[in-house]
C-alpha cells in the first residue's frame, strides 16, 4: 500500500499546480480547471487520511467534495456564460469594467 | 440762540435731585457717609437711562429743547452727587464727623475665596489672605478729590449744555455724550471713594473706557478714532503693569484694603514681615500704571491726541480729573514708604524714580508746548507738565518719608495734593475758556461763510482749511470775549504761579522741597530739581504766549471780527471757577491745606494767620530755599512772560477796547518790544518739538516694524503651519486613497495573486511565531 | 457518522424548525409555480384526478410575485421560529441551554440560533427589497403562432423574467439554509459544506443582476476568487484531516491543545483555512474582489454579502480560531497574523473608501474596514491575556456588531437599492440632493452613515465601543504597574493596546467618507427633481421605504437603552453557550 | 413638583426637538403644516421653561438647595440611578454641583437667547427644534455622572451643531462642518479610550456589569482609591483625556477647527459653540482629569502652563493678524480659554475658582461677540474688517453692542470677564511669580486687536453724515439690528454687566467648590508628591 505521505505529497504538487495556474492563466475556463485540480489535491488528502486512519469519513468527504466541485463547475459555467453574453469575453483580464 | 436767562427754567428737573441730600439728612436722619454710595449709584442708574431713552427719543424736539438730549438728567445726577459730596465734606471739615487718619465705611465682601500655602511640607488653607471687599474710604485726600471731581463734573456738565447742544454737528448724538459723561463721573467718584486698590483699579479702568469713548466721540473722524485708540492702548500698557502691581501687593499683604495695608504696611495680615525689595517692585508696577494714566514720560503720547474729543471732555477728563488718578494712586503709596509710621525702609530708589519721571516730563512737555499752535494742545502739554510737577513733588515727599524726614515729607506731599487741586480748578477752567473761544470762533466762522456764500457760488471754502482751534487764526479776542479772556488770564496766572494766585501756593512748595531734598538728602534729586525749576520759567513763557496769541495783538483772521460771547450756559462756570482759581489757593493756604492734605494725622483745617502764611511762602528760613523760591518767581513771573510778550505781544487794533480786567495785560505785553523768531522757528529743534520729540513716530515705527508683521506672521503660521498639518493629512490621505485603490485592478487574476501573497504572508507569520 | 440520523425525532425537528421551514420553502418554490389544473386519468377509469402539477396554471400561481411573497413568509417564519427557540420561558423543553446535538455534526445552541436570527433577518430584508426589483409582468402569456417574431420574443422575455423570480428566491433560501446550518456545524467538514452551499448560491445571486452589464463580471470575479480560495480552504481542511484523522471540532481542539509544538500539517492547514474564511469576511488582502462584487450586484444582494455572508465568515473564523486553535493559556499562534491582517484591513478599507465615487464601493470598502475592527477584537482574544469573562465580552461585542450591522449596513444598501430601481446608485451624483427628493430616506441614510461611523448614541457606536473596550480591557492592565512615566508604561504595554488606537484613528478617517455621503444628500442639487418612487408594489404592504425606516429606528433604539440591553443579554448568553461547549 | 428636574431638563428638549422634527413628516399634511408654523414658538416655550426651572433651582425656590454648600463629590438633585445598559454598567445617573450648575444655567439661558437672536431663521421648523436638541445634548454633558452617558452626550452635541453649520452656514460650510465634526470626533475618541481604561479599572458594583464586571459611574470612580495603580498608565490616560478636552476647549495646537467652524456657522450656532460647547472641554477636564487623577494633573502642570500660555499669547497674536471679524473673535476664544488652563495650573482654590468663573463669563461674553459678528454678516453681508467704516451712523445699536462686547472681552472691570482674569492672575502670581507678565502683557495685545477692529468698522469715515459701506451691500442702505437681535443682545449685555458687578452670584459657589476640592483631593496629592510650584 502506498504511504499516505506519498499521496499527500502528490496532493501538494497538484495543489501548487492548481494555485499557480489560477493566478497565471487568463482564461476563466482554465482557471476553473485549476480549481478542480486544487480540489482534487484536497480529495487526495482525504483519501490518504481515510486510508491512514482507516476512517470512513475521509471517503465520504471525498465524495461530497467531488459533488461540490461538480456544483461549482456547473455554477461557474453558468456565470461565465452570463458574462460572455454581456461582455463577449471570458478572459479574466479583459473583464474589468469594475475596478478601483 | 436764546439768552441763558431764558433757559433757567430748564433746570426744574434738578430740584428733586437737589432735595435728596437735605431730605436724607433731615427727614431720614442719615449720616452723610451713609449716603456716600449714592454718589456712585445715582449716576450709575442715570447713565443707561440717558443712553437708552436718548436712543429711543432721538430727534424728538422736546427731548432736544427741554431735556437737552439728556444733559439735564446728567446734570441732575451730578448735582445730587455734588450735594452729597459737599454734605460729606462739610460734615468732616466743620461738622460732626471726624476721622483719625481715615474712616472706612461699609466694607462689603465682594469676592470670597481661599488660598493654600505650603508650611513646611504641609499644604493648608492660608490665613494670610483676606477676601476682596468694597467700601468707602474717607480721609483728607478723599475729601479734596471728591470735591474736585463732583464740583468739576457738575460745572463742566453745565458748560456742556451750552457748548455741546448748540453745535449742529453734535445734534442727535448728545445723549451719547451725556451718557458717557455720567459714566465717567461714576468712574471718577468711585475711584476716589474706593477703600481698596482693586476697586480703585476697577473704577480707574472705567474712566479709561470713558476717556476712550469720549475722545472718540466724533467717531467718524479718522483722527478722533485714532486718538481714542491710542489713548486707550497707551494707558492700557500702564494698567497692565498696575494690575501686576496689585497682584504683587496682594501677595505681599494678603489684602488690598487700604485699612489693612495702611495700618501696618510693615507686615502682611498673615504676620510675614514685608521685604522692601518685593514691595519696591510692587510699587514700581503700580507707578507704571500711574505714569500711563497721568500721561507721564514715556507713556505720555496719548494726551495731546486726546484733545480730539469735545472740549468739555478735555476739560474734565484730560485736565481736571482723570489724569489726576495717577497722582492719587501715588499718594496712596505714601503709607508704605512712611517709615515714621510703620512704613518699609529702603524704598528711596522708588521715590527717586517718581521724581525723575516727573522732572523729565515736566521739562519735556513744557518744551513741546513752546511750539504748539493749537490752543488745546498747548493746554494739554501744560497739563502734562503740571502733573509732572506734582509727581516730582510726590517723589520728593516719598523720599523724605522714607528717610524719616516726615515733616518735610508731609509738607511736600500736601503741597503736591494742593497743587493738584489748584491745577484741576485752573486747568478745568482754562479748557472751558478755550472751549468758549473755539466755540465762538467756530460759530463766527460759520457766520462768515454764510455771508460769503450769499455773494459767491464758490463752495470750496469749507471748514476744511479753517481750524477754529488754531491760535494763528485768532488774536485780539480780548475785545470780543471779555469774560473768557479774564478767566483765561486768571487760569494762566494760576498755572504759571504768579504770586498770590492759585497755583503759586502749591508750586512754590513743590519746587522748594525738591531742592531741599536735593541739597540736604540726596544729590540724585538734582536733575528733577533743576528741571522743575527751569520748567517754572518755561511755563511762564508758553502760558503767556498762549494768552497773547489768542487775545492780544491784531486779529489774525477776518473771523475774529464776528465773534460774540453769547452762547448760553457757558459763562457761569467760567465765572465761578475764575473766582475759585484766583482766590481758592490763597484761601486754602491760609487754612493750612498743605499740612491737612499731607499729614494723615492732621485731622482738620485751621487758620494759620496771614502773615505766617506769606512769610512761609516768600521768606522761608532756609536760605537755599529762599534763593530757589525767588528764582522761581523771577523765572515764572518775569523772564518767561517777558520773552513771550516780545514775540507775541501787541496791542489790539485801534478803536477796539478790551475790558479793563484784561486790557492792562494787553498793554503790558506790547511794552517789551518785539523780536522776530522765525529763524528759530525753522530750526531743527523747533521741528523736533513740533514732532513731539519724535516719540510718537518712534512708537509708530516700532509697532509697524515689530508687532504688526509678527501678528501677520502668526496668522500665516496658524493658517499654513498648524492648520497646514491638518490640510497635509487631508491631502495625503486622498493621495493614499487613490494609490491604494489602484491595487484593485479589476483583473481577477491579480486578486488571486494577492490572495496567494496574503496566504504566504500568513505562513510566514505563523512560522515566525512558531519559532 | 453512522449514527448521524439515528436520533432524529420530533424534538430535533422542532429544534430545527427554522431550517425545516426554509427547506420546505425551497420545495414550495419549486412546486408552487408549476401548480396547474393538470389532471390525470386514473388508469382504467374515467375519473380524472387533478394532479396539480402542470397544465394551465391557476391565477394565484400565475402571479409572478408569488415566489417573493412565499420567500418573505418563509423567511419571516424562520426568523420567528428562531426567535421563539431563543426564548426558553415559553418552550422550556426545547431550551437551548447547553446545546442539543443533532447527530454529531450539528449542535443547536443559542449561539447558532442568534446567527439564524441574523441570517434570516438579513435575507428577509433583502427579499422584501427585491419584491419589485426584477421585472415581472402579471399577465404573461405564451406566444401564439400568429404573433410576429418580435412580439413572440418579447413574450418569451417576459416569461423568462417571470421564471427568474423563482430562481432568485430559491437561491435566497438556499443561501439562508446554508448559512443557518453552517452556524450549527460541529464538524469542520460540515461547516465547509454548508459554507459552500451558501457561497455558491451567493455567487449566482451576484451574477443575477442582469440589469446592469457588470452583473456577470461581478459574479465571475466573485466566483473565481471565491472558488480558488475555498479550494485553498478545503485543501487546508484536508491537511487538518491528515493530521488529526477526524474533523470533529471538539476533537480537533483537544488535539490542538495536546500538541507540544505546532505540527506543520496543522499549522499550514489552519493558515489555509484562515485564507478561505478571510475571503468570506472580506479581510485584506483577500478582499479585492469584494468591492467589485458589491458594486456589480444588486444592492440588496450586496447588503446580504456585507452582513449575512460576512457574519457567516466570522462564525467560521470564530469556530476555527477560538474553538479549535485557541490555547488554554498564552498567546495563540495566529494572533499576530490576525492582528496584522486586522490593521491592514481596516486601514485599507477606510483609505480606499476615502476617494471612491461609487456609493456602493464606498459601502463595500467600509464593510472591509468593519471586518478589520472585528478581526482586531478577535486578535485581542488571541493575545491570551483575556480571561474567560473578557473573552466572552469581546466575543459578545463582535457578535453584537455583526447583528446591528444588519440594520445599518443593509439599511444603507437598501437606500441605494431604491435609487437602483430608477437605474441609478452607482455614482456619487446619484445621491445628490436626495434630501430634497425624499427627506425621510435621506435622513435614514444619514443615520446609517453615522452609525457606521460609530457616532453615539447609535448602535454602531455601542458595538464599536464594546470592541474597543474589549481590547483596552485586555491590554490596559499589561503595562508595568510600577512605570512612572508614560514612556516606560508604553514600552511595557502589550502591543494589543495599539489595536484600539488603530481602530480609533481609522474611525476618524472613516468619518470623512460617511459624512461626505451625508453632505451630498443634503447639499448638492439633485440631478432630477422627481421624488423617489415609494412603493410600486401594491401587493406588498410593507414598502421598501418602511423597511428602511424600521432599520433606521432600530439603529437608534439599539444604541443605548433597554433594547440594546436585552440584545446584549441575548448575545452574551449565546456567546457563553458557545464558549462553554 | 418633579422629583428629578435634571433628567427632565435634559430629556424633554431632546425628545421634544426630535418630535418637532419627525412629527411633521408623519402627520397628515394640514396638521403637519400647522405644527411647523408653531414649532418655533413651542421650541422657544420649552427653552424658556427650562431657563425658568434652572433659575428657580438656583434661587433655591425649587428643591431648597444651598449651592454654596456643595463640595467635590457631593452632588445635589441626584436622581435615583436607573439602569440603562446594566450588563456593561451603564446607568442613568445625573446630578449637579457647583462645577456643573453654572454651566447648566448658562446653557439654559443661552438657548432662548440664541433662539431670539435668530428668530427669523429660515426653515425655522427645523432650526429651532435642532437648537432644542442641542440644548438637551449640552445639558446632558453637564448633568451626566455616568461616563458612558457623558460621552454619548458629548458626541451627540456634534450632530445638531454639524447640521446647524451645514444647513444654515456660510459659503464654505461643507468644509467647515466636516472639519469640525471629524476633528473633534477624532479627538474625543482618544478621550474614549481613556474613559475605557478607567472603566476597566473600576471595581464591580452589585447589580451592574454582569457582562463586563465594570461600571461607568463617575462618582464611584472618583471615590475609588487609586483608580489606576500604574502611574505610567494613569499619566497616559490623563493625556488621552487631555487630547479630547483640549481639542474641545480648544487649546493650541489643536484649535484650527474652531475658526473655520465659527466663520461658517449661523449666528445661533456660533453663540452656542463658543458659549457652551467650548466649556465642555474645560468642564470635562475639571470633572474627570483633574478630579479623578489629581496626581497626574500635578505631574503635568508644566504642560498645562505651556498649553495655556501658548494658547493665550499665540492666540492673541493670531487674532491681531486676522482680517475677518468672526475669525478674530474665534481666535480670541482660543486665547481666553488658555487662561482656564493657567487658572487650573495654579493649583490654588482661587485660581481654580477663577477658571470656573472664566468658563462662565466667557460663556456670556462670547455669545454676545458672535451675535454682533453675526449681525454684521446679516446686515452688511461681510465680515471683512476694514471693508466698511463709520457704520455706527447706520447701526447705532449694533455699534453699541459691539463696543460693550469687545470691552467685556478685553477684560474691562465691572463686566463679567474681569473677575475671572484678575483672580486667575492673582493666583498665578502667587504660584509662578513673574511668569504672570506674559498673560498680563497679552491683555495689551487683546486690547490692540479689539480696538483695531472697532476703529476700522464702526468708526472712521470722515463724514459726519454717513459711513463707508462695504461693497457687499451693493449700494443698499443697511439696517440696524432687528428687534429680536437687539433684545437678545441686550439680555446678554445685561447679564455681562450683572455678573461683572455682582460676580458673587455664582462666584461664591465656585469658590467654595474649589476650596473644598483642593482641600479634600488636591492637597493630599500634593503632599504625596511633595509638590511645589
Amino acid at each position: 500500500m502506498i504511504e499516505a505521505s506519498w499521496i499527500a505529497g502528490l496532493g501538494v504538487i497538484l495543489f501548487s499546480i492548481g494555485l499557480l495556474g489560477a493566478f497565471t492563466r487568463k482564461n476563466a475556463i482554465v482557471v476553473l480547471m485549476c480549481i478542480e485540480v486544487m480540489l482534487n489535491a484536497a480529495n487526495l488528502n482525504f483519501v490518504a487520511g481515510a486510508s491512514q486512519y482507516s476512517d470512513v469519513d475521509g471517503w465520504v468527504f471525498t465524495a461530497i467534495a467531488i459533488a461540490i466541485a461538480a456544483a461549482e463547475v456547473a455554477i461557474g459555467l453558468a456565470i461565465l456564460l452570463s458574462l460572455y453574453s454581456t461582455q463577449e469575453t471570458i478572459s479574466l483580464e479583459e473583464a474589468n469594467l469594475l475596478r478601483n | 440762540m436764546g439768552d441763558s436767562e431764558n433757559e433757567w427754567g430748564l433746570l426744574g428737573p434738578l430740584v428733586p435731585f437737589l432735595l435728596v441730600a437735605p431730605s436724607l439728612k433731615f427727614l431720614a436722619g442719615w449720616e452723610s457717609v451713609e449716603a456716600a454710595f449714592l454718589i456712585v449709584l445715582v449716576p450709575l442708574l442715570t447713565f443707561p437711562a440717558i443712553l437708552v431713552v436718548g436712543q429711543i427719543y432721538n430727534g424728538n424736539e422736546t427731548w432736544k429743547q427741554r431735556y437737552k438730549e439728556g444733559g439735564i438728567f446728567g446734570l441732575g445726577a451730578l448735582s445730587l452727587s455734588l450735594s452729597i459730596a459737599i454734605w460729606i465734606i462739610y460734615d468732616y471739615v466743620v461738622g460732626s464727623a471726624h476721622f483719625e487718619a481715615h474712616s472706612v465705611v461699609d466694607p462689603f465682601s465682594w469676592l470670597t475665596f481661599d488660598v493654600i500655602e505650603q508650611s513646611g511640607t504641609q499644604w493648608e488653607i492660608s490665613t494670610g489672605f483676606a477676601d476682596i471687599g468694597v467700601g468707602v474710604w474717607i480721609d483728607s485726600i478723599t475729601l479734596m478729590l471728591l470735591f474736585v471731581a463732583t464740583f468739576l463734573c457738575f460745572l463742566i456738565c453745565w458748560f456742556s449744555l451750552g457748548y455741546m447742544n448748540t453745535d449742529k454737528i453734535n445734534e442727535d448724538s448728545n445723549h451719547r455724550f451725556y451718557g458717557e459723561f455720567v459714566l465717567f463721573a461714576i468712574g471718577m467718584f468711585g475711584m476716589v471713594l474706593a477703600d481698596n486698590f482693586l476697586w480703585l483699579f476697577i473704577f480707574w479702568e472705567i474712566m479709561g473706557l470713558c476717556s476712550y469713548l469720549l475722545i472718540g466721540f466724533y467717531y467718524w473722524k479718522d483722527s478722533a478714532a485714532y486718538a481714542a485708540k491710542k489713548a486707550f492702548l497707551t494707558t492700557r500698557v500702564g494698567d497692565v503693569f498696575l494690575m501686576v502691581g496689585l497682584l504683587m501687593l496682594y501677595d505681599i499683604y494678603g489684602s488690598l484694603d487700604f485699612a489693612v495695608l495702611f495700618d501696618d504696611p510693615s507686615t502682611g495680615i498673615g504676620g510675614a514681615v514685608v521685604e522692601s525689595g518685593e514691595l519696591n517692585w510692587a510699587l514700581l508696577m503700580l507707578f507704571i500704571g500711574a505714569v500711563g494714566k497721568s500721561a507721564q514720560f514715556p507713556l505720555h503720547v496719548w494726551l495731546p491726541d486726546a484733545m480730539e474729543g469735545p472740549t468739555p471732555v478735555s476739560a474734565l477728563i484730560h485736565a481736571a480729573t482723570m489724569v489726576n488718578a495717577g497722582l492719587y494712586l501715588v499718594v496712596r503709596m505714601v503709607p508704605f514708604v512712611d517709615v515714621h509710621v510703620n512704613g518699609v525702609a529702603g524704598l528711596e530708589e522708588f521715590a527717586l524714580t517718581v521724581a525723575w519721571i516727573g522732572g523729565i516730563t515736566a521739562f519735556m512737555a513744557a518744551a513741546i508746548a513752546f511750539v504748539q499752535n493749537d490752543i488745546k494742545k498747548v493746554l494739554a502739554y501744560s497739563t502734562m507738565s503740571q502733573l509732572a510737577y506734582i509727581f516730582t513733588g510726590l517723589g520728593a515727599g516719598l523720599l523724605f518719608l522714607n528717610i524719616d524726614e516726615h515733616h518735610a515729607g508731609y509738607f511736600v506731599i500736601g503741597a503736591s495734593m494742593f497743587h493738584l487741586f489748584n491745577h484741576a480748578m485752573a486747568k478745568g477752567m482754562l479748557f472751558m475758556a478755550s472751549g468758549s473761544v473755539i466755540h465762538e470762533v467756530h460759530h463766527a466762522h460759520d457766520h462768515v461763510r454764510e455771508l460769503s456764500e450769499k455773494y459767491s457760488t464758490n463752495e470750496s471754502d469749507d471748514h476744511g482749511d479753517f481750524d477754529p482751534q488754531d491760535m494763528r487764526n485768532m488774536g485780539g479776542l480780548a475785545a470780543r470775549m471779555p469774560v473768557t479772556a479774564t478767566a483765561m488770564m486768571l487760569g494762566s496766572m494760576s498755572i504759571i504761579g504768579i504770586p498770590l494766585i492759585g497755583g503759586f501756593w502749591s508750586k512754590e512748595g513743590i519746587i522748594a522741597e525738591t531742592w531741599a531734598a536735593c541739597l540736604h538728602e540726596e544729590p540724585l534729586m538734582l536733575v528733577p530739581a533743576v528741571l522743575v525749576l527751569a520748567t517754572a520759567g518755561m511755563t511762564g513763557f508758553y502760558m503767556t504766549r498762549m494768552w497773547l496769541m489768542t487775545f492780544a495783538g491784531p486779529p489774525k483772521s477776518e473771523v475774529v471780527g464776528h465773534v460774540h460771547e453769547t452762547t448760553p450756559w457757558i459763562k457761569e462756570p467760567l465765572v465761578i471757577l475764575s473766582v475759585i482759581t484766583a482766590l481758592g489757593g490763597f484761601g486754602l493756604a491760609l487754612l493750612g491745606a498743605s499740612e491737612y492734605l499731607g499729614d494723615p494725622h492732621h485731622a482738620e483745617l485751621s487758620y494759620h494767620g496771614l502773615l505766617d502764611t506769606l512769610e512761609h511762602a516768600f521768606l522761608p528760613e532756609d536760605s537755599h530755599l529762599r534763593l530757589v523760591g525767588w528764582t522761581t518767581m523771577l523765572l515764572a513771573m518775569v523772564i518767561g512772560p517777558v520773552i513771550a510778550s516780545r514775540i507775541h505781544g501787541g496791542r489790539l487794533i485801534d478803536g477796539v477796547e478790551a475790558s479793563p480786567l484784561v486790557s492792562w495785560l494787553v498793554d503790558l505785553s506790547s511794552r517789551f518790544g518785539s523780536q522776530d523768531v522765525s529763524e528759530l522757528a525753522d530750526s531743527q529743534l523747533a521741528e523736533a518739538l513740533q514732532r513731539r520729540l519724535y516719540f510718537d513716530d518712534l512708537y509708530e515705527i516700532a509697532l509697524a516694524k515689530t508687532a504688526i508683521p509678527f501678528a501677520a506672521f502668526s496668522a500665516w503660521f496658524d493658517a499654513n503651519v498648524i492648520d497646514g498639518v491638518i490640510k497635509q493629512i487631508e491631502s495625503n490621505s486622498a493621495t493614499g486613497s487613490v494609490q491604494i485603490r489602484r491595487i484593485t485592478t479589476g483583473s481577477a487574476r491579480d486578486y488571486i495573486l494577492m490572495a496567494a501573497v496574503g496566504m504566504i504572508s500568513i505562513f510566514a507569520l505563523l512560522w515566525g511565531v512558531n519559532n | 457518522m453512522s449514527s448521524m440520523f439515528s436520533d432524529l425525532g420530533l424534538h430535533e425537528a422542532i429544534l430545527l424548525l427554522p431550517e425545516i421551514t426554509m427547506l420546505s420553502g425551497i420545495v414550495a418554490l419549486i412546486l408552487i409555480p408549476n401548480l396547474g389544473d393538470a389532471t390525470m386519468r386514473i388508469p382504467l377509469t374515467r375519473i380524472r384526478v387533478p394532479v396539480l402539477i402542470g397544465g394551465t396554471r391557476f391565477d394565484f400561481t400565475n402571479n409572478p410575485r408569488l415566489p417573493n411573497q412565499v420567500t418573505n413568509a418563509v423567511l419571516f417564519l424562520a426568523f420567528f421560529y428562531a426567535a421563539l427557540l431563543l426564548n426558553p420561558t415559553n418552550l422550556s423543553e426545547y431550551s437551548l441551554e447547553g446545546g442539543s446535538g443533532i447527530g454529531n455534526l450539528l449542535v443547536v445552541d443559542e449561539f447558532s440560533r442568534v446567527f439564524t436570527l441574523l441570517f434570516t433577518f438579513a435575507l428577509l430584508l433583502a427579499s422584501m427589497a427585491t419584491a419589485t426589483r426584477m421585472p415581472a409582468i402579471h399577465d404573461a402569456t405564451i406566444p401564439q403562432e400568429s404573433d410576429s417574431s418580435e412580439v413572440a420574443d418579447s413574450k418569451v422575455m417576459v416569461l423568462i423574467d417571470n421564471r427568474r423570480q423563482v430562481d432568485f428566491h430559491i437561491l435566497l433560501l438556499t443561501t439562508g439554509l446554508g448559512m443557518s446550518l453552517m452556524a450549527m456545524a460541529n464538524n469542520l467538514f460540515m461547516l465547509f459544506v454548508c459554507l459552500e452551499l451558501a457561497s455558491l448560491s451567493s455567487y449566482v445571486l451576484v451574477a443575477f443582476h442582469k440589469e446592469a452589464d457588470v452583473g456577470g463580471e461581478a459574479g465571475m470575479k466573485y466566483f473565481i476568487v471565491g472558488s480558488v480560495v475555498s479550494a485553498v480552504g478545503i485543501y487546508g481542511m484536508s491537511l487538518l484531516y491528515l493530521w488529526n484523522g477526524n474533523l470533529d471540532m471538539a476533537d480537533l481542539a483537544a488535539s490542538w491543545s495536546a500538541m507540544e509544538d505546532i505540527d506543520s500539517l496543522a499549522g499550514i492547514g489552519v493558515g489555509l483555512m484562515i485564507v478561505a474564511f478571510g475571503f468570506k469576511v472580506g479581510a485584506a488582502p483577500f478582499h479585492l474582489a469584494v468591492p467589485d462584487a458589491y458594486s456589480g450586484s444588486s444592492s440588496p444582494i450586496a447588503g446580504v454579502l456585507a452582513t449575512a455572508s460576512k457574519a457567516m465568515g466570522f462564525v467560521a473564523l470564530i469556530r476555527l480560531l477560538l474553538i479549535i486553535t485557541m490555547p488554554s493559556s498564552g498567546q495563540a499562534v495566529w494572533m499576530l497574523a490576525i492582528a496584522l491582517i486586522a490593521v491592514v484591513t481596516m486601514t485599507w478599507g477606510n483609505l480606499a473608501a476615502l476617494t471612491s465615487d461609487n456609493p456602493k464601493r464606498i459601502l463595500a470598502y467600509s464593510s472591509v474596514a468593519h471586518a478589520g475592527y472585528m478581526l482586531a477584537a478577535m486578535a485581542a482574544i488571541g493575545s491570551g491575556l483575556a480571561d474567560a469573562s473578557t473573552t466572552s465580552m469581546i466575543l459578545t461585542a463582535v457578535v453584537f456588531h455583526l447583528l446591528v450591522l444588519v440594520l445599518f449596513k443593509l439599511g444603507a444598501f437598501l437606500v441605494l437599492s431604491m435609487l437602483e430601481a430608477e437605474g441609478r446608485g452607482h455614482r456619487m451624483e446619484d445621491l445628490h440632493g436626495l434630501a430634497k427628493r425624499d427627506p425621510s430616506i435621506a435622513v435614514s441614510m444619514f443615520v446609517f452613515m453615522l452609525s457606521l461611523a460609530g457616532v453615539p448614541p447609535l448602535s454602531g457606536f455601542l458595538s464599536k465601543l464594546l470592541m474597543i473596550n474589549g481590547i483596552v480591557s485586555v491590554s490596559a492592565g499589561t503595562g508595568s504597574a510600577s512605570a512612572t512615566s508614560v514612556l516606560s508604561w508604553a514600552q511595557g504595554v502589550d502591543p494589543v493596546f495599539w489595536l484600539a488606537v488603530a481602530i480609533v484613528l481609522n474611525s476618524a478617517l472613516s468619518l470623512f467618507y460617511y459624512l461626505r455621503i451625508g453632505l451630498v444628500m443634503f447639499f448638492e442639487e439633485p440631478e432630477s427633481d422627481s421624488p423617489l418612487k415609494s412603493s410600486p408594489s401594491p401587493e406588498w404592504p410593507l414598502s421598501l421605504r418602511s423597511v428602511i425606516m424600521i432599520c433606521a429606528t432600530l439603529t437608534l433604539l439599539f444604541g443605548i437603552g433597554p433594547m440594546s440591553e436585552s440584545l446584549l443579554d441575548l448575545v452574551s448568553s449565546a456567546v457563553d453557550s458557545l464558549l462553554s461547549s | 413638583m418633579i422629583d428629578d428636574p435634571l433628567s427632565v431638563i435634559t430629556l424633554v428638549p431632546l425628545f421634544m426637538g426630535l418630535a418637532l422634527i419627525v412629527l411633521p413628516r408623519i402627520l397628515p399634511k394640514s396638521s403637519a403644516e400647522s405644527l411647523m408654523r408653531v414649532s418655533r414658538n413651542i421650541s422657544m416655550g420649552i427653552a424658556l421653561a427650562i431657563a425658568a426651572i434652572t433659575t428657580l433651582l438656583f434661587l433655591g425656590e425649587w428643591g431648597s438647595i444651598d449651592w454654596t454648600d456643595i463640595t467635590q463629590g457631593g452632588y445635589v438633585l441626584q436622581n435615583e440611578t436607573a439602569n440603562l445598559i446594566p450588563s456593561i454598567g451603564v446607568t442613568w445617573k445625573v446630578g449637579a454641583d457647583a462645577l456643573s450648575f453654572p454651566m447648566i444655567w448658562l446653557t439654559a439661558i443661552l438657548i432662548p437667547i440664541s433662539m431670539l437672536v435668530e428668530w427669523d431663521a429660515k426653515r425655522g421648523h427645523l432650526f429651532f427644534p435642532l437648537l432644542l436638541i442641542m440644548e438637551g445634548a449640552l445639558l446632558g454633558v453637564f448633568v451626566a455622572l455616568d461616563l458612558f452617558v457623558f460621552y454619548v452626550f458629548w458626541e451627540l452635541t456634534l450632530i445638531p451643531m454639524f447640521l446647524l453649520i451645514l444647513l444654515w452656514g456660510g459659503e464654505d460650510r461643507r468644509y467647515a462642518a466636516m472639519k469640525f465634526f471629524i476633528y473633534t470626533f477624532t479627538a474625543s475618541v482618544f478621550m474614549l479610550i481613556g474613559i475605557l481604561v478607567m472603566y476597566f479599572h473600576t471595581e464591580a458594583i452589585v447589580g451592574l456589569g454582569s457582562l463586563s464586571g465594570h461600571h461607568f459611574d463617575l462618582v464611584a470612580m472618583t471615590a475609588q482609591e487609586n483608580l489606576i495603580p500604574s502611574e505610567g498608565l494613569r499619566h497616559f490616560v490623563w493625556i488621552l483625556l487631555l487630547i479630547g478636552f483640549a481639542t474641545k476647549m480648544p487649546s493650541v495646537p489643536v484649535h484650527t477647527w474652531l475658526p473655520d467652524a465659527h466663520v461658517q456657522a449661523p449666528t445661533a450656532g456660533s453663540m452656542l459653540l463658543a458659549g457652551v460647547m467650548l466649556k465642555m472641554g474645560a468642564y470635562g477636564f475639571l470633572r474627570i482629569s483633574v478630579t479623578v487623577f489629581p496626581e497626574s494633573t500635578l505631574e503635568f502642570v508644566p504642560l498645562l502652563i505651556v498649553l495655556g500660555m501658548v494658547s493665550l499669547v499665540y492666540g492673541a497674536w493670531v487674532c491681531m493678524g486676522q482680517t475677518n471679524l468672526k475669525r478674530m473673535v474665534a481666535y480670541s476664544s482660543v486665547s481666553h480659554m488658555g487662561l482656564i488652563f493657567l487658572g487650573i495650573a495654579t493649583m490654588q482654590p482661587l485660581g481654580i475658582a477663577g477658571a470656573l468663573f472664566m468658563m462662565f463669563a466667557h460663556g456670556i461674553i462670547s455669545p454676545l461677540l458672535f451675535a454682533v459678528a453675526g449681525a454684521f454678516k446679516h446686515h452688511y453681508h461681510t465680515l471683512e474688517i476694514g471693508s466698511m467704516r463709520g457704520i455706527a451712523h447706520h447701526s447705532p445699536w449694533l455699534a453699541a453692542h459691539m463696543m460693550l462686547g469687545w470691552m467685556a472681552s478685553l477684560g474691562l472691570p465691572l463686566l463679567a470677564g474681569f473677575v475671572a482674569e484678575i483672580t486667575i492672575m492673582i493666583a498665578f502670581w502667587m504660584t509662578y511669580g513673574w511668569l504672570v507678565l506674559l498673560p498680563a502683557l497679552t491683555l495689551i495685545i487683546t486690547a490692540v486687536y479689539y480696538l483695531n477692529s472697532m476703529q476700522r468698522t464702526i468708526f472712521e469715515s470722515n463724514n459726519s453724515e454717513k459711513g463707508i459701506l462695504p461693497e457687499s451691500l451693493h449700494g443698499k442702505e443697511p439696517s440696524d439690528l432687528s428687534w429680536h437681535e437687539n433684545a437678545g443682545m441686550l439680555t446678554l449685555a445685561a447679564l455681562t454687566v450683572l455678573f461683572g458687578i455682582m460676580p458673587f452670584i455664582f462666584w461664591d459657589m465656585m469658590s467654595d467648590w474649589s476650596s473644598g476640592f483642593v482641600v479634600d483631593t488636591m492637597i493630599e496629592a500634593m503632599q504625596a508628591q511633595g509638590w511645589s510650584p
